[in-house]
């Protein structure tokens, strides 16, 4: 082989090693910005909730459109495995006061990161709950549901409970199932948190999440799994989730909230909603969602 | 001419790339998004440049296929033009995904953790179907190009050009698809393959008139068709419009207005007069591309509003393609100007030379090839639906048989050919099962976690005492309370031998305070509760040893 | 051609040479375990794996025993040798940490797996973490997830006969 | 979906191909033939349906794909070609179309495909098209269109 040759490979090789080798976090790995106070941490969430409240009349594309839906039952169409349990949420809008404690409770539970303010003042804030009409609107876990079927990876996927999951890991970060939701329940968060200091894990049973994958209401699927797993090991018995409360619905200081079993007929949920009116976003309705809303007696 | 042009390209494209690397790092945020639109420029470009990739197979594999004669360097320009702007196509969904490394997700293929990408998914289909039609593209290319000096592969063009022309239309019909199977009001329309088709046929008919009038020629008929494509889509606007209420009137005005002067003679018979009106239609159809994808687009901004980073991505595109293409078309200029056969300026009947096969014997063997690669890679991808949940209907397994088909049957019809032709195609065959099976076994492995495993709680009332006795007791005791053997053939402090009498004698309260704070050489440190439940134990134990 | 060859071969191994230098390292790391061998402990004495890795079959972790774990047997001089001495002399420090050792979980944030529940159905220790009667074998370079969801399908371990167990998304992962 | 309007639009699918491919080579004429009865077809789908459901958002462009399914039984030459082509041409139109519905979950109408594409591929096999196979033809069609 020729000299000039020879030098060319190297070359290759060389620069096609370093190519390789610079990993993103080795080039862009910036010092973590802890935040060492919890409570100051909190605030500032507390004053982001703050401002969503007062925002969300303009930064509402979609009106909430209530119509009368039946109560939810089994899955429809049916999931392959058999399951005794769909969990939901009914939200009573005649207690509801559209206070917001819901959401602060949620951002603790579910460690969801703050936005910065260019982010906040195009309305793109990471809240898992939003409210819309002074209504807390968050993912309805529709048992049809359209985000889950054009997800190219398989990152959002159903549970047999009736959960509409999110695997962040696997989220690739298309944004399909952020535009295919009709009421917007899906938040993209586009900024590093945990880089920008924007981001505290209050709640080490929920990861934080990587950069620029969607996020969603997960139905505080870490409190259903810790009391599935407990049920499984040292109950031994069958699991129906009687017990567990969702951060939102601990929170309530009203108690509009309300989650449970929709298939189990002496649960609190059904409890709840039985008698009353049920009603479902107008853009949901026809995808049978799992959380929906109580007005009036019937 | 060509050079300039290559140079001007290269101008555009600098700027642009720095536009390219912000968004890149920066993520989805960089360009023109908010929180209820998730799809921004990228796509739109996306869906621009793939519609114009289309035109150009359409030109020349389509209109070779219903008889319609063109000359060859028309076809040679558009074959050209469609891998160029498929190039330029195939960045923005890269661009757009939000986590790029994990881009390998999306392929149907069985990645080292077991798992599958979601077939039922229109993004898939997307990324299959350009994958293949861009690998055809290439290889129709080629074919025209050899079979200058290669006979037998000039036989092959023809019925390379029947399994292209349904391809082109599937393509572009699953890419209207991503925007059909939503729920977004904007995108409401089970029309949209046929809108897209159009869009896409009538956007490639502007830019093939444009790169012809750059070359100094023009095509009456290109021109007429272009105009007749115009007076289409204004119809399907107009049916979009009784449909949904929405009108683009800038994209009306340059993508359809502007054309109807192609009726003036003198404007029609001047070049630049052609020019304009060609890259009118170019600007007005990407218009109308932005306002689809970016549903609140108009109603947002009145007219047009791009960040920065968007406006620098769109001359990226364009001087990529400026770039690239002109760029080819200077080396083919020195190289192949003189061919008669490649570039000449009619087409000649010259191929009587080669035997007259009848197109479907051709096609028979390698479509039945394809037709089994496609029920294999279908039945081998529904039985790997890994996950219970997931379930994959009729419906998402449709818009990938063709092109499958089409691959396999493009292989078989001219692999063999080109293989012992080109020394170069299977280096570049191996490279892309090379990366193939890096992706195979891609992924990298996830970050560890923190967990701490320290101080264990089993003083938990719910926690079964057969497994506290197992942490506790059973080193000594024995996990049946018969003593562990091993341990006392060893050493020497030899523990109690809990038989049942013993424990009779000894009494609950007594053997409970023994546990909790431990006698002699056994230290426990239970509380109360844990011990009594322990002693209870103890008692089950002994009962079942005796 | 040849050169284009040779850049394709360099290319490749300049992957496998980044991934070799760059990458993580794959195995937890095991530091501060001087003193202890899994054999002395395991084959030689017949402790359970629970014994000391509390929680082991029945909380979600195997825990890491504490200093007064330890002590719960070697407060007494079981043995005798230079190995006895240096551990009976750390643990007279009253400077020793309560917890010695620095383990890092294999198992990423956003998955779950929960030791209990696989005790539960009959899936001993060995099956995963190779016998515990060999020193300091841990078995984790195996754990990927695609060991989980085949075990999970019933694809391996079919002498054993273990329940196919749940294979959606969001049973092992938050 | 009035089954009334609907064997109305198919008559008039039929009355208006009759206007179709009557100027050979001359491809402004034809296209603007075309287009008109597109432009038409649109505004019969706009009157006579109610526009928010959503099948009627490719009813126009089925319209015009049965259209083209008659027309091609008066070419002169070519006809199989062509008869196949605007097969395809309705079979694709029904097949994405119901594709995209489907994912907003509206069922497919799985025997109309296949009707058609069965249509499709038996016509592949003629060789010369007679008086009464185009009579066949147009009926199993029009069947189609109806039943289906």
């Amino acid at each position: 082989m020729e000299r000039r040759c020879f030098l060319k490979i190297m070359g290759t090789l060389t620069a096609s090693f370093m190519l390789f080798g610079c990993r993103l976090e080795g080039i862009f790995k910036s010092a973590e910005k802890q935040v060492s106070n919890s409570i100051d941490f909190a605030n500032r969430v507390a004053k982001e909730v703050k401002q969503a409240l007062s925002k969300s009349g303009e930064s509402s594309l979609f009106s909430l459109n209530l119509v009368k839906v039946t109560m939810p039952g089994e899955m429809n169409p049916p999931m392959p495995v058999l399951s005794r349990n769909r969990f939901g949420m009914a939200i009573d809008l005649d207690l509801c006061n559209g206070c917001g404690e819901c959401i602060y409770a949620c951002n603790l539970e579910n460690n969801i990161p703050l936005v910065t303010q260019e982010e906040s003042a195009k309305g793109r804030f990471l809240h898992w709950i939003s409210m819309v009409d002074g209504v807390p609107v968050m993912c309805g876990h529709c048992s049809f549901a359209p985000c889950e079927k054009v997800c190219p990876t398989g990152a959002a996927t159903h549970t047999p409970d009736g959960l509409s999951t999110m695997v962040y890991k696997r989220c690739a970060g298309s944004r399909f199932c952020g535009a295919n939701c009709p009421i917007n329940a899906r938040k993209f968060n586009y900024n590093n948190a945990q880089e920008l200091g924007l981001s505290y894990q209050f709640n080490p049973k929920v990861p934080l999440r990587t950069a620029k994958v969607m996020e969603k209401c997960s139905l505080c699927i870490q409190r259903l799994q810790d009391d599935r797993l407990r049920h499984k090991t040292v109950l031994d018995s069958e699991w129906d989730g009687r017990g567990v409360k969702t951060a939102c619905a601990a929170a309530c200081p009203k108690k509009a909230i309300t989650f449970g079993n929709w298939l189990n007929p002496e649960s609190e949920l059904v409890k709840v909603a039985r008698g009353r009116e049920i009603y479902a976003p107008k853009a949901l309705a026809h995808l049978d969602p799992s959380v929906v809303y109580l007005k009036g007696k019937r | 001419m060509f050079k300039k042009l290559f140079w001007i390209g290269l101008v555009l494209l600098v700027p642009g790339a720095t536009s390219l690397l912000y968004s890149l790092y920066f993520g989805p945020g960089a360009w023109t998004t908010d929180g209820f639109t998730f799809w921004g420029t990228p796509i739109s470009l996306f869906v621009f440049w793939i519609g114009l990739s289309h035109a150009g197979t359409l030109i020349s594999a389509v209109l070779l296929c219903l008889d319609i004669k063109l000359d060859r360097r028309t076809s040679m320009l558009a074959e050209l033009s469609t891998l160029c702007s498929l190039l330029v196509a195939a960045i923005f969904p890269l661009i757009h995904l939000g986590v790029v490394p994990n881009f390998y997700m999306i392929m149907p293929l069985l990645d080292g953790r077991g798992n599958f990408s979601n077939l039922g998914s229109p993004l898939v289909w997307d990324f299959c179907c350009i994958a293949i039609y861009g690998i055809l593209s290439f290889l129709f290319f080629t074919i025209h190009i050899l079979g200058d000096t290669h006979r037998h592969l000039r036989r092959m063009y023809k019925p390379f050009a029947w399994i292209l022309f349904p391809l082109v239309l599937w393509v572009h019909t699953v890419v209207s698809l991503d925007f059909a199977t939503t729920f977004v009001p904007h995108w409401r329309g089970s029309f949209f393959p046929i809108y897209f088709i159009v869009g896409a046929l009538y956007s490639g008919l502007a830019l093939i008139n444009l790169l012809l009038t750059v070359e100094g020629y023009r095509i009456r008929l290109l021109e007429k068709l272009m105009l007749v494509g115009s007076w289409f889509l204004l119809v399907i606007w107009f049916w979009n419009f009784v449909l949904k209420g929405e009108w683009y009137s800038s994209a009306f005005i340059f993508g359809v207005l502007f054309v109807q002067f192609l009726l003036v003679m003198n404007i029609r018979e001047s070049r630049w007069g052609r020019g304009l009106i060609s890259f009118s239609v170019l600007v007005g159809l990407f218009l109308e591309r932005y306002f689809l994808v970016v549903p609140y687009g108009e109603t947002f901004v009145a007219g047009v509003s791009f960040g920065i980073v968007d406006l620098l991505m769109i001359l990226f595109s364009i001087g990529l393609f400026m770039s690239v293409f002109f760029g080819l078309r200077y080396r083919m200029a020195t190289n192949l100007e003189h061919n008669e056969v490649l570039m000449g300026d009619v087409d000649v009947k010259k191929d009587s030379d080669v035997p007259v096969v009848p197109i479907y014997q051709v096609l028979r063997f390698p479509f039945l090839c394809g037709i089994l690669f496609a029920m294999v890679f279908l039945v081998w991808a529904y039985s790997l639906l890994p996950y219970e949940t997931f379930d994959l209907p009729l419906t998402g397994i449709i818009p990938l048989s063709y092109p499958l088909i089409a691959f396999m049957a493009a292989l078989t019809l001219c692999g063999k050919a080109i293989l012992s032709i080109n020394k170069m195609v299977p280096v570049v065959f191996l490279a892309l099962l090379l990366i193939l099976f890096g992706i195979f076994y891609g992924g990298g492995s996830s970050q560890l976690s923190n967990y701490k495993l320290e101080s264990a709680n089993l003083e938990n009332h719910e926690i079964p005492v057969e497994w506290v006795w197992k942490a506790k007791c059973a080193s000594c005791h024995g996990v049946n309370g018969g003593l562990n053997q091993k341990f006392i053939r060893e050493f020497y402090p030899v523990p109690q031998n809990l038989t049942l009498e013993r424990l009779d004698s000894l009494g609950v309260d007594s053997l409970i305070n023994v546990v909790t704070y431990g006698r002699g050489n056994m230290q426990q440190t239970v509380d109360k509760q844990t011990a009594r439940r322990l002693v209870q134990w103890m008692y089950k134990l002994a009962k079942e040893l005796k | 051609m040849k050169y284009f060859v040779v850049i394709i071969v360099a290319l490749f191994s300049a992957f496998i040479m980044a991934d070799l230098f760059f990458a993580p390292p794959a195995a937890p790391l095991r530091q501060g375990s001087r003193f202890f061998r899994h054999q002395l402990h395991g084959e030689n004495i017949g402790l359970e794996c629970a014994a000391c890795h509390q929680g082991a079959e029945v909380l979600d972790h195997a825990y890491m025993p504490s200093k007064s774990d330890c002590l719960a047997c070697h407060r007494l001089p079981l043995t005798e040798g230079p190995m006895a001495e240096s551990l009976d002399s750390a643990f007279a420090d009253d400077t020793y940490p309560f917890y010695n050792w620095n383990v890092k979980s294999k198992l990423p944030e956003h998955v779950v797996f929960h030791h209990g529940v696989h005790a539960k159905a009959k899936v001993s220790c060995e099956d995963c973490h190779g016998s515990r009667y060999k020193d300091d074998l841990y078995g984790g370079e195996k754990f990927t997830m695609k060991f989980c969801t085949d075990c999970h399908q019933g694809k391996t371990f079919s002498t054993k006969n273990f329940r196919t167990a749940a294979v959606y998304c969001g049973a092992c992962h938050r | 979906m009035n089954p009334l309007f609907n064997s109305l639009a198919c008559l008039l699918a039929l009355a208006m191909s009759a206007f179709l491919w009557r100027y050979s080579n001359k491809l402004i004429k034809n296209s603007l033939f075309v287009i008109g009865n597109f432009l038409f077809f649109c505004l019969y789908s706009a009157l006579a349906f109610d526009l928010a459901s959503p099948m009627v958002e490719n009813y126009p462009f089925r319209m015009l794909a049965l259209c083209f399914c008659f027309s091609t039984t008066s070419l002169n030459h070519k006809r199989r070609r062509y008869l196949v082509m605007a097969q395809c041409f309705w079979l694709w139109v029904e097949l994405f179309g119901g594709i995209s519905l489907f994912y907003r979950g509206i069922d497919i109408s799985w025997t109309r495909i296949a009707a058609i594409g069965v249509g499709c591929v038996c016509s592949t096999f003629l060789s010369n098209i007679s008086k009464e196979m185009e009579f066949c033809l147009m009926v199993y069609w029009i069947a189609i269109w109806i039943m289906f």
